[in-house]
């Protein structure tokens, strides 16, 4: 019990997920000051906006639905601390096993900080962020499709393995998934549900600050807004390694390098491209994207 | 799905200024729009009447900075016409050579903003880098960064020194790569056109109606330039052309500005090459009784500055009409059926300024009273599909 | 169309309600003209000479208000003013907004710095400066 | 306390009004992100909501109309707040003092913390006057 508390609070959930998270929090913001030609904030830079959001005063508007408004931060980051401690057992430590069927436990808490941003724009009242809101639904229907759809790739591939640490293994001995045609294809399909997933440019209508002023968090403030930034910092974490685990051997401390590439990927991505609106979004994952995933899974029962 | 009003501002990281649309939208879809001036307003026409004519100069250049010289210019052109004057050669060369450099840091602006809201950041920075170089030749030339104090009635208020001259053609004619490098980027980026090719079109006949000017006008094909129509200071020694684009969408009028860069840089240098010496001010001492009327093409179109004097020592009444009064009314017509993420991108493409439409208008656009019903709408989204279609099949 | 054309044509559909002429300079002229022909006038200049209706600008002249409807014809690069004199305390006329739209706003302007009511201009609510700005106080009039 | 303090002082996210201003210094506050002179080393972002933000820059004349709309931007502002009044219109209105439409100087209707004089301030001069805004912090406390 005191293991899993351990586990879960310290090592490697939250505590560890959270400094990792803000670490590639910052390597995001400089990597992209100096595609700017700026030169970008010092290293704390990430560390100091939580802390200094933790001693802000916390506002409830006098419309919203306070309970609500006030715990849907807590529902999206309890879930990705859980995902954080299940995607770094079997990675990390050799003794874990995980237990049958984890995949599909990520899967689902993986959409829970997205619901939790939609609970918490609803429960604000204000109309933008109901808009926010909307626009966060629409994204995560358009995204959810094809991201289950490719994560079936390396399940068929792997003959039916439902755990993390089984899949590893089998890439271990066999090779990883992406080096093949189809494990490629999906993997690709991944990258671009991950970019909408972190809610980072192309994707990031749900909260574009032009267009409806921060959407989703307009009401926000103090550790309630914090809450939602650590969330986003360890997903940034989390789902690039839950696609390291998937297709590309897993991750030691040693192969740092992938996550380093994947997490450049993001960011280039990010500076490259103006935000697009929501129903091209849409159109992309259930057009394009669905159609690649598709495409992956027909490949990967080939045995390509 | 029931009806929704969005509120954009007044206080809003759409705009660096305060303004308040109200967009009435169905689902995603705006189906009305609002727009209430009045947050920037400062009443500059009243006070113009309290000043003399030499601090109207200086107080017209505050009336919004980005324009910071086509009030001005526009001012002292209308002093020059209410006297029948024409200023000194050398100072004619001095203001054209300061309102181009005035439109390349403008333009820059704008496509830096555009890509703000675009959600480009990347875009955002770079067009503000290549800009600094230009506000450095400012504040070499005339000492501040912005308000640059250059117009006088009847001439040039400050020389500029020829020692300077190679440096001013050497930074703008290393710009030239740079917009190159950056027009291909901005040009061939697919998600860039997806974004903003037929979005917010704006017609010829819209452009009339409205009476749209500058590069809002001639992106929907409409060929006018106060600069090449009615000729004043340099601009008739100096070859250049006017550049119109025919789409009239948010990418038509990226590319007229775009273009306009160029133009504005080679007539810079003309400038500096042809300017002859000489005295730069005419002395001026006192303004008869009479009217003048002075026109300029800001970056964002045309100034009309109507100045009236009763003999005494300032303006006996000064109107002034900038170009974002003409083109921010166009909104209504070029928003309406489109998204609200699109619905920004709209709204900033005519570059508003509402700093220069405020100055002193006050203006509720109430429509609730006409508002649309379904058929019009209806009407209004097939007339846009119709052009739509019919440019893609050109 | 040709400079001359224009004020010709101006002349003859005016007939006796022109009240002044003035050939400033190439590019500028100024008619006066009684304010029951304006809307014909500018009917002509906008969809015969091709004018494009640049703005307008209100005067006030203690004893009366003057308007000035300026239009630009901009393939010769030609300004024109149309004066029109309105004694106080009548301060009315006709609205152009049947002509072209771009007359919506400075109407509004005029009548909320002047107090000048346009005819046939649907005038929403009486909304000066702020919200509560008194009424019956026009910023720009001299009385 | 003292990382409370530094937290503060190292991370300002500040939220732009304008209030009737020329534009001048709004665009040069957007300068100030930009990449000569890059704000963001010292951890200055510009935010969008107001809730977000811990500084408020206030520019312009401050107009009639606008006076009822900053006071309710400054209520909903999640405290501790500053508020920064950037160009010499909203230090003491400027040139258009005599302008009937903005009789109010800022600092009588919000609690003006510094002041940033010029017309516009420089972007240097901005950053200056952060830094002496966060001096004045740390010798408070």
């Amino acid at each position: 019990m005191t293991q899993l508390l351990f586990n879960f609070l310290i090592f490697p959930g939250f505590l560890f997920t959270v400094v990792f998270g803000l670490a590639a929090c910052w390597i995001d913001r400089k990597v992209t000051a100096r595609i700017q030609w700026r030169v970008g904030p010092p290293w704390y830079q990430p560390l100091m906006d939580i802390v200094k959001l933790s001693i802000k005063e916390i506002t409830i508007p006098k419309t919203a639905s306070k309970e609500l408004f006030f715990f849907s931060p807590m529902i999206g980051l309890s879930a990705v601390t859980l995902v954080s401690m299940l995607v770094w057992l079997p990675n990390i430590d050799p003794v874990s096993k995980g237990f049958s069927g984890d995949i599909i436990v990520v899967m689902y808490l993986l959409t829970l900080p997205a619901i939790a941003v939609m609970l918490g724009a609803s429960a604000s009242g204000n109309p933008l962020a109901s808009l926010g809101a909307s626009r966060e639904i629409k994204m995560v229907m358009a995204y959810e499709l094809p991201f289950i759809i490719s994560l079936t790739v390396p399940i068929i591939k792997s003959h039916g393995l439902l755990r993390l640490s089984d899949i590893i293994n089998y890439q271990a001995a066999n090779g990883s998934f992406a080096a093949s045609l189809s494990g490629m294809i999906a993997f690709i399909v991944m990258i671009f549900c991950m970019q909408a997933k972190l809610g980072l440019v192309p994707f990031d209508a749900s909260e574009a600050e032009t267009e409806i002023m921060g959407g989703a968090f307009i009401e926000y403030s103090g550790m309630l807004l914090g809450i939602f930034k650590l969330t986003k910092a360890m997903l940034m974490v989390v789902l690039p390694l839950f696609l390291i685990t998937l297709f590309w051997q897993g991750f030691n401390f040693l192969s740092i390098w992938k996550y380093v590439i994947l997490l450049v990927i993001i960011v280039l991505i990010r500076n490259t491209n103006p935000r697009v609106r929501i129903d091209q979004a849409m159109r992309f994952f259930w057009g394009k994207m669905t159609l690649l995933a598709v495409l992956a899974v027909l490949l990967a029962i080939k045995g390509m | 799905m029931a009806r929704k009003i969005i509120p954009i501002g007044p206080y809003h990281p759409l705009q660096e200024e305060p303004e308040f649309f109200r967009l009435h939208v169905d689902g995603e879809t705006v189906v009305d729009i609002d727009i209430e001036l009045g947050y920037n307003h400062r009443l500059v026409e009243k006070i113009s009447e309290s000043k003399n004519f030499d601090q109207v100069a200086f107080m017209v250049e505050r009336i919004c900075g980005i324009c910071s010289t086509s009030h001005p210019f526009a001012y002292v052109n209308a002093i020059d016409d209410l006297l029948g004057v024409k200023p000194p050669e050398r100072a004619l060369y001095i203001r054209t050579a300061i309102a181009e450099l005035e439109r390349i840091h403008s333009h820059l602006l704008w496509l830096g903003l555009a890509g703000h809201f675009l959600g480009y950041n990347t875009v955002w920075m770079w067009a503000w880098r290549y800009r600094e170089p230009v506000l450095d030749i400012f504040e070499r030339v005339t000492g501040n960064r912005q308000n640059y104090g250059m117009m006088k009635p009847g001439g040039a208020r400050r020389d500029m020194l020829e020692e300077d001259f190679p440096w001013i053609k050497k930074t703008l004619k290393d710009l030239i790569p740079k917009l190159d490098m950056f027009k291909g980027a901005i040009m061939d980026d697919p998600v860039i056109r997806m974004r903003t090719e037929g979005v917010g079109v704006l017609t010829k006949e819209d452009a009339r109606d409205y009476g749209l000017v500058g590069p809002t006008a001639r992106a929907s094909g409409v060929n006018i330039d106060i600069r090449r129509d009615d000729p004043y200071a340099a601009y008739d020694k100096v070859e250049w052309q006017v550049c119109t684009h025919e789409g009239g969408d948010v990418f038509s009028k990226a590319v007229v500005r775009i273009l306009e860069l160029y133009q504005s840089i080679n007539i810079v240098i003309q400038c500096l090459d042809k300017m002859p010496k000489g005295p730069i001010d005419s002395g001026i001492k006192d303004i008869p009784p009479g009217e003048g009327i002075g026109r300029h093409e800001a970056p964002r179109g045309e100034v009309v500055h109507y100045i009236m004097a009763d003999g005494g020592n300032s303006p006996a009444r000064h109107k002034i009409r900038a170009p974002s009064f003409m083109n921010v009314a166009s909104n209504k017509k070029a928003v309406i059926g489109e998204t609200i993420s699109d619905a920004t991108i709209i709204l900033a493409a005519v570059d508003p300024c509402y700093c220069c439409t405020e100055r002193m208008a006050v203006v509720d656009y109430k429509t609730g009273k006409k508002m649309m019903d379904g058929q019009d709408l209806i009407k209004l989204s097939q007339e846009k599909t119709e052009k739509i279609k019919n440019k893609l099949g050109r | 169309m040709k400079r001359e054309t224009i004020i010709q044509n101006i002349k003859i559909r005016s007939g006796k309600d022109l009240l002044d002429f003035q050939d400033k300079s190439k590019n500028r002229i100024y008619f006066t003209v009684n304010k029951t022909i304006l809307p014909q006038i500018a009917k002509y200049l906008f969809n015969d000479a091709n004018a494009r209706f640049s703005t307008a600008s209100g005067v006030d002249t203690r004893k009366a208000v003057e308007i000035l409807y300026h239009f630009a014809v901009d393939d010769i690069g030609l300004f024109i003013s149309l004066r029109v004199i309105l004694e106080k305390p009548n301060l009315e006329i006709d609205s152009l907004l049947g002509l072209f739209k771009c007359a919506e706003w400075i109407e509004m302007e005029m009548h909320e710095m002047l107090g000048v009511n346009f005819k046939g201009h649907e005038d929403p609510k009486h909304l000066l400066l702020k919200d509560d700005w008194p009424k019956g106080n026009y910023p720009l009039r001299r009385d | 306390m003292s990382l409370r303090l530094k937290a503060l002082t190292k991370s300002i996210w500040v939220y732009h009004m304008s209030t009737g201003s020329c534009n001048n210094c709004d665009i040069e506050i957007i300068d100030m992100l930009t990449p000569r002179f890059d704000a963001e080393r010292f951890g200055i972002t510009l935010v969008g909501s107001v809730r977000h933000a811990d500084a408020i820059l206030v520019t312009g004349s401050l107009n009639l109309k606008a006076v009822p709309r900053i006071k309710q931007v400054y209520e909903q502002a999640a405290k501790p707040c500053v508020i920064i009044a950037i160009g010499t219109c909203s230090c003491g209105q400027g040139i258009f003092k005599n302008g009937p439409n903005c009789p109010n100087p800022v600092d009588s209707i919000l609690p003006v913390d510094i002041y940033i004089p010029g017309c516009p301030p420089k972007p240097e001069a901005m950053i200056a006057g952060i830094v002496k805004l966060i001096e004045k912090l740390n010798g408070k406390k």
